[in-house]
Parts: structure tokens; C-alpha cells; sequence
């Protein structure tokens, strides 16, 4: 298990600093002189969780590989947001290319890497999850079959945000998109369909898979730390809620993630060859109307005739996650 | 490198996008009162010297919490702790044990012999404080603190007043009292012992005083009409704890009937059991009804001390009360019920309450006396310009805590009275409620419980029976706080701001945001785990 | 420019065949162009091969639609394909085969040809017998290297080294010197007479 | 050093002697054996310091090649046909972002119908893309456009793809003069990036680009590829100096000095039209060759000033731009815009289809007379054809093309030969 939360200290490790700790063991991200890789200006929108992934997971790899990162970036918000010439917020040598290429691109950098014996630099590919699950499959999938290394983000906001909030393979059951609206019987996405990117990983054997929020910052940086211990191909799948998709205040980013993981509708957890090594439990355990009550993307769910069927399916996939990684609160939380 | 065209951009460089202008509401960084400050009688900055506690300085705790209070050996002894029954933390698991704390942190500096610091300068100015209660000890302490000449004359042999006389030993240990008021006179406060002071006005003509501070305690037991035959042995619960003091202990008998459900009924009841006699209280209502505190009824009852609940002496004789059984009416007031019983009892004492002797007061121009209490103004000063008054001698609720704000209060408006101002002070802020918490940050930690000590030494001696916390359970119980209100920079805000609009000024010196980049998303607001941040509209 | 065409199946080395004729041509100073018929076959599909031969540079990138000599891998293709498609009169003809070109039922196309360009050589059994597997194209270029003298046994030879080493190159120099001689022989004896093809 | 070799392994070795360091393969007919050998190379030790990566796909190809060139190294793929397309996408970017990706394209056409062999409906599909363009006529010129390649590339910072016939160059055994490690070395410098990502100088590549800007961007790749229209004769006649021939440059003239009738063409097929020509003149035509190498950035001052004496000229190409006609001829009309030259186009060769001496023979004798079509579709089986259209008028649901015309003309007529 990568992550040992401090159990206590007042806060122990759940908040970004703790004057409490020691210095060796606060995040990244409380350090006064955080390397910022995604710099202030970037135009993703108010309270955007994709923003702050991409500044929690870079920056805990830039402090694991001593500032020598270089990114490649798929195409979608985060590039989007980040590189609208004649201003860029990146602070790293960064890549875009294309929208579905992000994976072999990132394999080409890390082979050029090799090849001059520069292996103190390190490789990191980013895209949301349209790039990701979707278009950059096949890429993601050939760069982990080679086990290439590379370090693979994904950061998952259930949608294609980036042209106006339409389905990917990610987007949850029942989420109403721009392609799957919140009408005829069958309102939101359908279930049965999508799929979960951290499991196909785990069946490359590739040596690292875990999946994290923006809600757990420690363990989110824990996770890269690790990843950036290992070489090969490594994938971390993080949930980045998106105001502007789900309907969320953008102050609500964290909370949603937070809600997310307590619900058990997404399962963190981390892999090493294919076998789950550790799970961050649920630590005050809600039912899954918490997390879609606020989200307008499920708002069909909660109209006049309440779609108690709908939000009972979606619980039973709760449950089923709970019971499949064993997400179960432990006493004393953590 | 000589980049391509447009294709290509240097590091960092969108800083000269100040995304600022996106923003319709911004954060701005606040302080909020914290329940325990709150409802602090002696007006404790409680969450302030617990953030010195929390990282292990305990003299810098120490010097927060004794810029407001003198006494934190005594007041972690005898407070009643109002703060923890607002503390936010019982809504998250139990309240923070804030008075276990504050008699750590006075324990530790009577061991380590910390000294108060000895103000810069001297006013000049000549202060009377009368009685060496809490209430006057803290008043001589500010007063000196701030620079006046500070006399206290206390009527009785020993320095403490109502601590001392009506509190026991085995609640508060007279080495304690003897500890704290010595850091007093070392701060450089004249006290003189056995020194009444029956004319306010002719000792400080006497002692050429600018101004006065009167502190005498309640030091006069409440009588009531008992009908009771002339062998019958009376007397009042104070004497007896003042009795226990002296040389000569009261003999009182085996069996004591003790009369009240005060706090001081239950003092003197614990008090007779340790001295070998079979207590008895005799109170009209119910338990839930009892003025005293229920943790002391619970100790009592523990230590053997036995209770008649709805019940009211009828009449005292030789050997043998007669009580009467009570009810409660639909209004929760007892009435009679014309049920009879008797009890043996070698002697009652009547623990119905205190009076203060107001004789020093007499002829005192202005001053004005209403229900045995002095009338004063909200600056704490009677009718008589100069003269000032506080503790069980004005008209509030007598408890060490309050006359301990008491003594700090007049002292700021005493102070400001020899200067020809007036002292305001400052506003408060508003309460952090729970409601503003994000009580998700914080680690689960239960309370650490006092330890006791065993029955047996409960039941035949005077030692303390609660026990002090050790240091790591001090510290442990220090960091419970949630520091409702007040940043206590766990750098959230710093971290979860998508923008990163938030910069970091260093250890003790919080944050301040970057209003070029901060897109007024509220995410600050939402996860800052004491609710130090509020959203305002731009427009405002 | 000398043209050959290869027939064979997929599987037999025919594009081999006639790069290492190639390489032997080359080897000689000459120039020379060998590609194969750019098909997709797969094993046992009939495939095609093409082998110019100049003393110029070859420009010319048509297939070999006229040749001046062909070379029949698979007498089974006899049959099946036109194989003598576009052959110069008197063209050359090896054929890996131990019967005769009337046993092979090709009396009457060969009638009036020259006896000493109508040439077979057990190429599979030679290819059996000293290189242990049933590939037939290298003893035939030994066969070739008689019949149509445009190339020097021993270019053919060196052509073979450069291609194959230890054994399987020794065996295959073996094979090739073997069916030069029985062609050779042949040839020697068509010019005396004492052999008809008919 | 003269070798008796295949064109792939020619073009393998000459790109090994290019130092590449990094090398994604994919296979696709008729480009297999380059990256085979490649493999091969770099698995036994004899081209060190390489990577070579087996890729998922072409787009992933280009992909790694984008980012291995955009991290500084050297870097080369190959393809050909559907490979192409699969990876236009990629191929667009690589120009774009100004990545001096060196590619073989073994041209193939492309279906559908599926089709393994030669045309250049591959490459010229590609023409707009950004990348310079370099036909090889042979082997030789194959190996040797290679080793120019890398160094026009990393000068000008912009991607090349060397087009060699598929099959035809590609799987062909015929002489070469391999150059030494030496002579390479001596040509082509270690490359310095233009760009190049880096933690001790971070910069963002592929930035968004909006209409403020993005004109400019393509006009200067534009501007870069006029400047190559420069470079491209310099470093040829650089080239012949260290290896002393002729190779490359923008294009070759045959003799075409007094000849009132050009053709033009590109790639292999030149040579059986140079000895058509050679058979001609032997007869008294005044007729003349100008083969294009360079087709993008296309030099249109110097194919006027070839074709300026002339009276006409038959562009001869193995492309089609369906609708129109030619792809390449569109290109030298637009060079002799005004010149008042004849012009016709030839399509011909597509998927393989044989180009014999006999044809333009033929077709050059009627060109010379003026009595060619404007497009005209050599060996076009005009009779399967007409058969294919009648059957679409008598039946609505016709059936597949493809199948009904190879069931018309035959297996034996299918054959290429």
C-alpha cells in the first residue's frame, strides 16, 4: 500500500498541508515553491476539476523525477484550455499532437529518451477520457502491450466536455449528454454500455494501474510518487468532476469527487501487475442520491415522478463496486 | 531556441492572461468567532492557546491563554467548561477537552515555574483592589499588567476567596491556589492579608488609591426558617468549607443531612464523606432540576454520597429531621405532597446559597445596591466614579469563570477610566458555526478521558480526584480542536484552487489571493475545513 | 538483354531463383534486374518470377512478357498455366522433371525447337539428395548455367554462397554441380543427336 | 561499393547509414521488407543506438515518430496505401508542428477495390499535406533520396517522404552503389532540432492556433517549402560531389533539348519510357523526357523552363484524380500556364496494371500527332467496361463492380503479365 494516511495530527493527512507534519511528509502541493506546472491564466472553466487533477498529478511527478518531466497531451479541454496561442500555462517541455495519438506519442518521446541515454527524464501522457477510453484506445492499448514507459493520466469527466458535454465511453449510466438526452423512457446514456479503462489496463499486466480523485490529494499524489517509481507502462485514471457536464456549482468540484468515492460509484484503488495491492476505503459511507442529487445531469432522476428504479440500479452498482474492491468503511476510518 | 511560429510557445507564459476578470463573486479570507471563545466567561481566546498547544509549545499556550485569564491551573480545575457545550466538535464525534487542557498547560507552568512578564512602563496610577478572589486576582493581574501600582487587600488569612473557602481540596489543591496567586505578586501586586477594608472610601483616601476594584466574594451562608428544636445542630454549608481550612474541623456527626442541590450542597456533602461521615442531601426537586453540575452529582453518587430527591426538611430536632415529599407541578415547581418521613441526622447543613457583606459600602455617595448585589455600568464601574465592582458582588452568575472575566473586564475599563478614555472593545466576529465547517478534513480522534482516581482514596481523602492529562494526552486533545473559524493554515485553500490563486505567505502569516487569476469559483470556500473563507459579491 | 521467366509454386524459392540469378549475373559485372510477379500467393499458389540480364543499365520495368529462356519449377504447372507464354522461338526451357518432354506430353509444342534448349534436370531429388529438403530452384540454376551459357557455373556458385552458408550452401553448390553436369550431358547429346525430344 | 541487392534492403541500409534513432514499424505490403530489415539491423547490434518500436498501427507510427522527433531524435518510419491514409491524420500533424520525420512510401494504390500494388494514388492523396515529396526512379535513386531526405528535413525542420514504386523498386534485385558509413557521415550532420523538448528549456509544441494567427503558420510552411525548391538542387549537387553522381534534385530531363514532344512522368515507370524514347529517336521522333523528383514542393519555374521549347507534352501518370482527371498533370498545366503548350493527360499503371513499351509506343505516336484525348486511360478494357455500364442500366441492383468485371475479363486476364 503506497498510501499510509496519518491518522491523526488534527487534520492528519486529509487537508493539502498540515503545519503539524513533518516536512518530509507533507504533499506537493502545500509547498510553497510547487513547481505550478500548469500555470495561473490556463481558461478552463470556474472550479474546473480537470485543471486541478493536472496540477496535482504533474507536480507530483515533476517532485518524483527532479523536475525532469516531458508531456505529451491529447487533444480536449485541458489542452484546449492550456495552450490557446500565443500563451501557453505549461511550465514543462509539453506536446500536443492529436486527439487520439497521445499514448504513441508519448512512446516515441520516451523511446528518443532511451535512445540519447537521457533516462533521468521522464515521460507522462495526458488526455480526459474521449481521448483516453475512446479515440486513444488503441494507441493506450498498444503503448501498454509493449509496456512502454510512459506514465498514462487519464483524467475522466464522463463526457466529451471539450465540444459541449457529449457521451464517451466513460460517461455513467443515466448521465444525460448533448447525444444522450434526458428524454423517452430510457432518459441519460444507457446502461450496460461504457467501459472501465482501469480494469482493461490491469489485463495488459502492465506493472501500475490506480485510479484517484481530486477529493484525496495525498493519495492521488502517493499514486503518482509510486508510478514514478516503476518503470514501464503505468496508467492512472483520475475522476475530475466537471461543473459545466454534471451540472455541478463549481465550488461543488471536490465535494463531487469526494462523493464519488464515499458512494462507492468510483472504486479507488491501486494495481501492480494486474492484482490489486491496496483500496482507499470509504471512510463516511452515503448512499448514491447524495452524489447525483446535486448533479443536473441527473436531474430526470429526481423530477416529479422520481425515477426510484433508475437510482436503485445505480446503487446496486455502488454496492457491486463496494463488494468487488472491498471499499467497505474500517473502523476508525481509512 | 528559435522557435516556430505560433506553433510553439515559451514556458508559463498565459500569466499574461489575468483571468481575475471572469470573477463575479470573490473569496475573502475571514475570522469567525469560535463557539468555545464564544461562550468563554473570562473571555478566553480558547481556540488561540490551543494552536500553540497543538504544535507542542506549551509556553506559548500558556502566555495566550494567561493574557486573558491568570488562573489556568484553577480555571482547568473548578471552570465549568461552557466551551465545550458549544464546542463543534461534539457534532463530529465529542467536544474538544478544552479544561483538561487548560490545567495541563497551568500544571506545566507551575512545574516549570513560568513568570508573568513585567509590563514596560509604570502609569503612575494607584489601584484598590478589594478581595483577593478570583475576580480581584485577575483584575490586580491586568491592572498590573497594565502598568498600574495594584493593591489588594484581602479581609481573610489566606489569598483565594471563595476558591479557597468554598471549594474543597479535593476539587482544587490549596498548593495550586498558593502557585498562581505567587506569579501575581511576582508580577509586582502588593497583597495584604488580614487587611478588611470596612470604608471604601476612607482607604483609598488612606492609601491615596486613583481608583478601586471591589471584589469581596459571597462569603455569607443563606439562612432559611427550619423550624427546629434548640438541640438541633444548623449550620451553613459555607462555614463548614471555610471551617475546613482552619485548624479546627467542624464537628458535624455521623449522620449529616445536607440541604440544597447546589453545587456547594454537593461540595460540603463530598467534603463530610472524606471526613468520615454518612452524607445526606435533601433537595426539593429532581436531579435534572439540580443547579449543580450532573458530572458532580455523578461523583458524589459515586463516592457514596446519598440523595433525597423531592424533598423538603419540615423540621429539625435532636438527632432526627422531618422531610416532606415533593412533586412537580405541571410547571416543573415542587409542591407538597402532605407525605412524611424522618431521617436520623446529628446535623444540617443548609447549602442554600451566599450573601455579600456590602458593610465596606456604606455612605458611599452614587452607589447603588439592589438584592444584596452593587449596581454597576457596562464598563463594570458603580455609581461612584472610581470605584468599580465585580464578581459575586454584582448582579451575575457566581462562578470562579465569570469573576474572572469580571476582574479582566474592569481592569481594560479601569484602565482606560485613570486614562481619560473610554475603553471599547473590539467588535466581535461573527460565530462560526458548524453549518460553516467542512468537517470532512478532520481525523477521526475520540476524546481522551480524564483519569480518576480510585473510589477508595475518593472516599478517604482530600486528594485531587481528577487527574491531570499526561502530555501526549494533552497534546492529543489539543489537536481535536477544528479551529472553527480561524485559519489555521492547513494550506487547503492553497492547494484545491484550480487557478492556483492562492498564495502561501509562510508559517503563521496565512494566505492572500491572487485577485489577476482567481476565477471566484468558491472552491477555496467549499473545502476550507473551519470556514475561514466567505464568497462576497464583486459588485459590493 | 537476355530475359528469363521462373514458374514455381509459392513455397518453391522462384523469387529466390531469380534474384540469386541476379547476383550471379552481377557477379559477372553484368547487370541485371530480378523481381518477382508482385502477386499475393500464398504456399502452393502458382507464382511467377522475372530475371533480365544486360550488359547496360536495365530502364525497362514491364514484366517479362517475351523470354529468352524459361525455367519450370513444378511440372505440375505444365497444366495449368500457359507457362510458355510469350517464348521466343528456340527459347530455352528447363524443366525440373525426370521424365521426358514427350512423357510430359509436350512432343508436339517442341517438335521443331532446338534439341539442346529443351533441357530437364531432377532438380527436387537432387535438392532431396544433398540439401535434405525438397526446394528445387538452386540445382536448377546449375541446370540454367548450362543450358543457356549467358552465366559461368561458378558466378552461380558464388551467388549461392553469398546467399547460403555452411551446409545448406555446400549442399545447394553440390546440387547445383550436379544438375549442371547432367545438363550439360544432356545438351552435349541433343547437339550430337543422339537424343530427340519427340 | 556495388551491390546486387533488393530496393527495400537498399533503402535500409541506406537509411541505417542515416544514424536513425528511433524507427516504428508497421506492416503493409509492399513496404514489409524495409522495416524488416531495419528490425533486423537493430535487434543483431549492426545499427546501434536505435530503438525500434513495433507499432499498433500506422497512425500510431507517425504517432511515435512525431514524438520521438519532437523529443530530438532522428526519426524514421515507412508505409504505403490504406498504411497512408490510416496515419493522414498523424502525416498532417507531423508538417504542421515542423517535425523532420523522414518516410518511405513503397506507393501502392488504394482501395477500395483492395488493391496490393503500384500506383501513387498513396502519396499524391497526401500531396497538400505539408510533407516534400521525392520520387525515385530507381533503386539507386531510392537509396540516394533517402540520405538527402534526412538532411533536407532536419534543415528546413519539415517532415519527407521518398516515394518508390511498390513492388516494382521495392522487391526489385538489381544493382546499386551502396555508399559508405563515411561518405554518409560526411554528408548528413548529427541533427540539431529546431524544437525540441526539453526540462532545461521547456516549451509547449502544438499550441491552438486561431484565426489571429493560423495563416501565417501555413504560409510560412508554404514559404519553407519555396525555400526547399532551393535547397533541393544545392544538396544534390552536394551530394554528387561526396558520392559522385547524380541523384535527386528537382528533376531529370531525357533527351528532351530539340524534342517537340515531352513526356512526363515520375517514378520507374520513366525507364520504360526513356528506352521507348531511345527506340523513337532511333526512328527520327523528336521526342524527350522530363521526369519529376520532386513533386512537392513542385517546381513549377523549372518544369516551364523544360517544357518551353516544346510543342506539347503528355503527362504520364500512375494517378488519378477521379472527376477531373490527373493529378500531376494539373500541376504542370499550372507551371506552363500561358505558355500556349499542348498538354495531355495520360492516366495509366493504376493498381499494378502493366506499362509496356508496346502502349507507349503507341500512345507516344499519338500523342505526337495531336490525336490523344485530353485524359486518356492507357489499356483501359474499354469492352468491360462498356459491359459494366450496360449491366448498370438494365439492373438496378447491378451488383459489386469489381467482382463483375474480374468475372468478365477472367482469371488468366487478370493477370499482370
Amino acid at each position: 500500500m503506497s498510501f499510509q494516511p496519518v491518522k491523526f495530527y488534527q487534520t492528519g493527512t486529509f487537508t493539502v498541508g498540515n503545519r503539524l507534519l513533518p516536512p518530509e511528509e507533507r504533499s506537493v502541493q502545500s509547498d510553497s515553491k510547487r513547481f505550478n506546472s500548469i500555470n495561473s491564466g490556463h481558461r478552463a472553466c470556474q472550479g474546473c476539476g480537470e485543471a486541478l487533477g493536472a496540477r496535482y498529478a504533474i507536480d507530483a511527478a515533476m517532485e518524483a523525477a527532479d523536475g525532469r518531466i516531458i508531456a505529451a497531451n491529447a487533444t480536449g479541454c485541458l489542452e484546449v484550455f492550456s495552450t490557446p496561442y500565443p500563451e501557453t500555462s505549461w511550465q514543462i517541455p509539453w506536446i500536443h499532437s492529436l486527439f487520439g495519438n497521445t499514448a504513441a506519442v508519448a512512446t516515441g518521446i520516451a523511446a528518443a529518451l532511451k535512445v540519447k541515454g537521457k533516462t533521468g527524464t521522464r515521460v507522462v501522457a495526458q488526455g480526459g477520457d474521449g481521448g483516453t477510453t475512446d479515440i486513444g484506445f488503441g494507441c493506450l492499448s498498444g503503448m501498454f502491450e509493449r509496456n512502454d514507459d510512459v506514465l498514462y493520466i487519464c483524467y475522466d469527466n464522463g463526457g466529451y466536455m471539450n465540444t459541449g458535454v457529449q457521451r464517451s465511453s466513460a460517461t455513467p449510466a443515466a448521465a444525460r449528454t448533448s447525444t444522450t438526452p434526458a428524454v423517452g423512457a430510457e432518459p441519460g446514456n444507457v446502461f450496460g454500455q461504457g467501459k472501465f479503462l482501469p480494469a482493461i489496463a490491469m489485463a495488459h499486466d502492465i506493472p501500475y494501474v490506480a485510479t484517484a480523485t481530486v477529493a484525496d490529494l495525498r493519495d492521488l499524489e502517493a499514486k503518482v510518487t509510486r508510478a514514478m517509481e516503476i518503470r514501464g507502462a503505468r496508467y492512472i485514471h483520475i475522476l475530475v468532476p466537471c461543473p459545466l457536464g454534471w451540472g455541478t456549482a463549481s465550488h461543488d468540484t471536490i465535494r463531487m469527487a469526494r462523493l464519488a468515492k464515499e458512494t462507492g460509484i468510483f472504486p479507488v484503488f491501486e494495481a501492480e501487475h494486474g492484482e490489486i495491492k491496496s483500496v482507499l476505503a470509504i471512510r463516511r459511507p452515503l448512499p448514491v442520491e447524495d452524489y447525483l442529487r446535486p448533479q443536473k445531469r441527473y436531474a430526470h432522476l429526481f423530477g416529479k415522478q422520481p425515477r426510484i428504479d433508475v437510482i436503485a440500479h445505480l446503487q446496486a452498482q455502488a454496492d457491486r463496486n463496494i463488494r468487488k474492491y472491498g471499499l467497505q468503511a474500517r473502523k476508525g476510518g481509512h | 531556441m528559435d522557435k516556430p511560429f505560433a506553433i510553439t510557445l515559451d514556458p508559463g507564459s498565459s500569466l499574461a492572461n489575468h483571468t481575475g476578470s471572469w470573477r463575479t463573486f470573490r473569496p475573502e479570507y475571514l475570522d469567525r468567532l469560535p463557539p468555545c471563545n464564544a461562550t468563554c466567561p473570562a473571555g478566553e481566546n480558547i481556540q488561540g492557546w490551543l494552536f500553540h498547544a497543538e504544535s507542542g509549545d506549551y509556553e506559548a499556550a500558556w502566555r495566550s491563554l494567561t493574557e486573558n485569564n491568570p488562573l489556568p491551573a484553577i480555571m482547568g480545575r473548578v471552570c465549568y467548561h461552557p466551551c465545550e457545550g458549544a464546542c463543534n466538535r461534539q457534532h463530529v464525534d465529542s467536544s474538544v477537552g478544552i479544561n483538561s487542557i487548560e490545567r495541563f498547560l497551568g500544571d506545566e507552568a507551575i512545574k516549570r515555574n513560568w513568570q508573568f512578564m513585567k509590563p514596560a512602563t509604570q502609569s503612575g496610577k494607584k489601584v484598590l483592589v478589594v478581595g483577593a478572589g478570583p475576580s480581584g486576582l485577575a483584575a490586580a493581574y491586568h491592572l498590573a499588567r497594565l502598568g498600574h501600582a495594584v493593591e489588594i487587600q484581602e479581609a481573610g488569612p489566606y489569598a483565594g476567596g471563595m476558591m479557597r473557602f468554598g471549594i474543597p481540596k479535593y476539587r482544587l489543591p490549596r498548593e495550586v491556589i498558593e502557585a498562581e496567586v505567587q506569579r501575581i505578586v511576582n508580577l509586582g501586586v502588593t497583597l495584604k492579608l488580614d487587611a478588611k477594608v470596612s470604608s471604601i472610601e476612607e482607604s483609598m483616601q488612606a492609601g491615596k488609591f486613583d481608583a478601586a476594584f471591589l471584589a469581596v466574594g459571597a462569603h455569607i451562608g443563606k439562612r432559611a426558617y427550619i423550624p427546629a428544636g434548640t438541640a438541633a445542630k444548623m449550620v451553613d454549608a459555607i462555614s463548614v468549607l471555610r471551617s475546613m481550612e482552619g485548624e479546627d474541623k467542624p464537628m458535624l456527626g455521623r449522620r449529616v443531612v445536607v440541604y440544597g442541590g447546589g453545587n456547594t450542597a454537593i461540595d460540603v456533602a463530598r467534603t463530610v464523606k472524606r471526613m468520615g461521615a454518612e452524607p445526606i442531601i435533601v433537595y426539593r426537586r429532581t436531579r435534572d432540576k439540580a443547579p449543580a453540575h450532573d458530572f458532580e452529582i455523578e461523583e458524589a453518587l459515586q463516592e457514596g454520597v446519598m440523595v433525597k430527591w423531592l424533598s423538603t426538611i419540615k423540621q429539625a430536632e435532636e438527632g432526627e429531621i422531618t422531610i416532606e415529599k415533593m412533586a412537580l407541578d405541571d410547571k416543573g415547581f415542587p409542591q407538597p405532597t402532605g407525605e412524611f418521613e424522618t431521617l436520623a441526622a446529628d446535623s444540617v447543613v443548609l447549602a442554600l446559597g451566599q450573601d455579600v457583606d456590602l458593610g465596606l459600602l456604606e455612605g458611599v455617595p452614587g452607589l447603588e445596591v439592589k438584592n444584596g448585589t452593587v449596581q454597576v455600568g457596562p464598563n463594570m464601574m458603580t455609581g461612584h466614579p472610581g470605584i468599580f465592582a465585580g464578581g459575586d458582588m454584582v448582579p451575575s452568575e457566581r462562578t470562579v469563570t465569570v469573576a474572572v472575566g469580571h476582574g479582566k473586564k474592569a481592569a481594560r475599563h479601569i484602565d482606560a477610566w485613570l486614562k481619560g478614555t473610554t475603553y471599547a472593545p473590539p467588535p466581535k466576529h461573527e460565530l462560526a458555526g458548524i453549518e460553516k465547517l467542512n468537517t470532512w478534513y478532520y481525523s477521526e480522534a475520540p476524546h481522551v478521558v480524564r483519569p480518576m482516581l480510585d473510589i477508595l482514596r475518593r472516599q478517604s481523602s482530600f486528594d485531587e480526584v481528577v487527574q491531570g492529562l499526561d502530555e501526549s494526552n494533552a497534546l492529543f486533545e489539543a489537536r481535536r480542536c477544528l479551529s472553527c473559524g480561524n485559519c489555521f493554515e492547513c494550506d487547503n485553500c492553497y492547494g484545491v484552487c484550480p487557478d492556483n490563486a492562492v498564495i502561501k505567505l509562510g508559517p503563521g502569516k496565512r494566505f492572500k489571493f491572487n485577485f489577476d487569476y482567481c476565477k471566484g469559483c468558491g472552491v477555496c470556500v467549499a473545502e476550507c475545513p473551519c470556514g475561514a473563507i466567505k464568497m462576497v459579491a464583486e459588485e459590493n | 538483354m537476355f530475359q528469363v521467366r521462373i514458374h514455381g509454386r509459392g513455397g518453391q524459392g522462384v523469387v529466390t531463383a531469380a534474384e540469386m540469378l541476379s547476383v550471379a549475373a552481377f557477379d559477372e559485372g553484368r547487370h541485371a534486374q530480378a523481381f518477382p510477379s508482385f502477386g499475393s500467393e500464398r504456399t502452393g499458389a502458382p507464382v511467377v518470377a522475372f530475371c533480365r540480364i544486360a550488359d547496360r543499365e536495365i530502364r525497362l520495368r514491364e514484366p517479362i512478357m517475351e523470354p529468352d529462356a524459361i525455367i519450370i519449377q513444378d511440372p505440375t504447372l505444365l497444366h495449368q498455366v500457359d507457362v510458355f507464354a510469350g517464348l521466343k522461338q528456340d527459347g530455352y526451357i528447363l524443366i525440373n522433371t525426370s521424365k521426358t518432354f514427350d512423357q510430359l506430353g509436350l512432343g508436339d509444342m517442341v517438335r521443331d525447337w532446338n534439341p539442346a534448349r529443351l533441357c530437364t534436370v531432377p532438380a527436387m531429388e537432387l535438392a532431396l539428395k544433398h540439401v535434405g529438403r525438397p526446394v528445387p530452384n538452386v540445382p536448377l540454376l546449375g541446370g540454367f548455367a548450362a543450358v543457356a551459357g549467358v552465366l559461368q557455373l561458378e558466378s552461380v556458385i558464388k551467388a549461392i554462397e553469398e546467399r547460403f552458408s555452411g551446409k545448406v550452401a555446400a549442399g545447394n553448390v553440390a546440387a547445383a554441380r550436379e544438375a549442371h553436369a547432367i545438363v550439360k550431358a544432356e545438351m552435349e547429346q541433343a547437339v550430337k543427336g543422339d537424343v530427340t525430344h519427340a | 561499393m556495388l551491390k546486387q541487392m533488393e530496393g527495400s534492403r537498399a533503402v535500409a541500409e541506406a537509411v541505417a547509414l542515416c544514424r536513425p534513432e528511433v524507427i516504428c514499424a508497421y506492416p503493409i505490403s509492399p513496404q514489409t521488407h524495409i522495416v524488416e530489415a531495419l528490425g533486423e539491423m537493430v535487434k543483431e547490434g549492426a545499427l546501434a543506438s536505435c530503438e525500434f518500436i513495433n507499432v499498433e498501427s500506422e497512425f500510431a507510427a507517425m504517432s511515435v515518430a512525431i514524438g520521438a522527433s519532437a523529443a530530438g531524435a532522428r526519426s524514421y518510419t515507412a508505409t504505403a496505401s490504406q498504411g497512408l491514409l490510416y496515419m493522414a491524420e498523424a502525416v498532417f500533424n507531423a508538417a504542421g508542428l515542423g517535425l523532420p520525420i523522414v518516410m518511405t512510401v513503397a506507393n501502392r494504390a488504394i482501395g477500395a477495390p483492395i488493391n496490393i500494388w503500384n500506383d501513387h494514388s498513396d502519396a499524391l492523396s497526401q500531396r497538400d499535406s505539408g510533407w516534400l515529396q521525392l520520387f525515385a526512379e530507381t533503386n539507386q535513386e531510392a537509396l540516394d533520396l533517402h540520405i538527402q531526405a534526412f538532411r533536407l528535413a532536419e534543415e528546413l525542420s519539415l517532415p519527407i517522404m521518398v516515394c518508390m514504386d511498390g513492388f516494382i523498386l521495392t522487391h526489385a534485385f538489381e544493382r546499386v552503389d551502396m555508399p559508405t558509413q563515411e561518405q554518409v557521415d560526411a554528408y548528413l550532420p548529427a541533427y540539431s532540432p529546431r524544437q525540441v523538448l526539453d526540462p532545461d528549456e521547456p516549451v509547449s509544441i502544438g499550441a491552438m492556433v486561431g484565426p489571429e494567427a493560423f495563416m501565417e503558420v501555413r504560409y510560412l510552411a508554404h514559404a519553407k517549402q519555396m525555400e526547399a525548391l532551393k535547397l533541393i538542387p544545392a544538396y544534390a549537387a552536394e551530394f554528387k560531389a561526396v558520392f559522385g553522381r547524380d541523384s535527386g534534385g528537382l528533376m531529370h530531363t531525357y533527351r528532351s533539348e530539340d524534342a517537340e514532344t515531352i513526356i512526363v512522368a515520375m517514378g520507374s515507370v520513366l525507364g520504360t519510357i526513356k528506352d521507348t524514347v531511345d527506340e523513337m529517336r532511333d526512328s527520327g521522333h523528336r521526342i524527350g523526357v522530363l521526369g519529376i523528383t520532386c513533386f512537392r514542393p513542385f517546381p513549377v519555374a523549372a518544369v516551364a523552363d523544360a517544357l518551353r521549347q516544346a510543342k506539347r507534352f503528355v503527362v504520364l501518370e500512375k494517378s488519378m484524380a477521379i472527376g477531373l482527371g490527373g493529378i500531376l498533370a494539373v500541376n504542370v498545366r499550372m507551371a506552363v500556364t500561358g505558355m500556349g503548350l499542348k498538354g495531355y493527360t495520360v492516366v495509366a499503371g493504376l493498381g499494378g496494371r502493366a506499362i509496356t513499351m508496346k502502349s507507349l509506343h503507341a500512345l507516344f505516336r499519338q500523342g505526337e500527332k495531336d490525336e490523344l484525348e485530353p485524359v486518356t486511360f492507357l489499356d483501359l478494357d474499354w469492352k468491360a467496361v462498356n459491359k459494366q455500364l450496360e449491366r448498370e442500366k438494365a439492373h438496378r441492383r447491378s451488383g459489386p463492380v469489381a467482382e463483375a468485371l474480374l468475372r468478365d475479363v477472367g482469371i488468366v486476364g487478370a493477370r499482370n503479365y
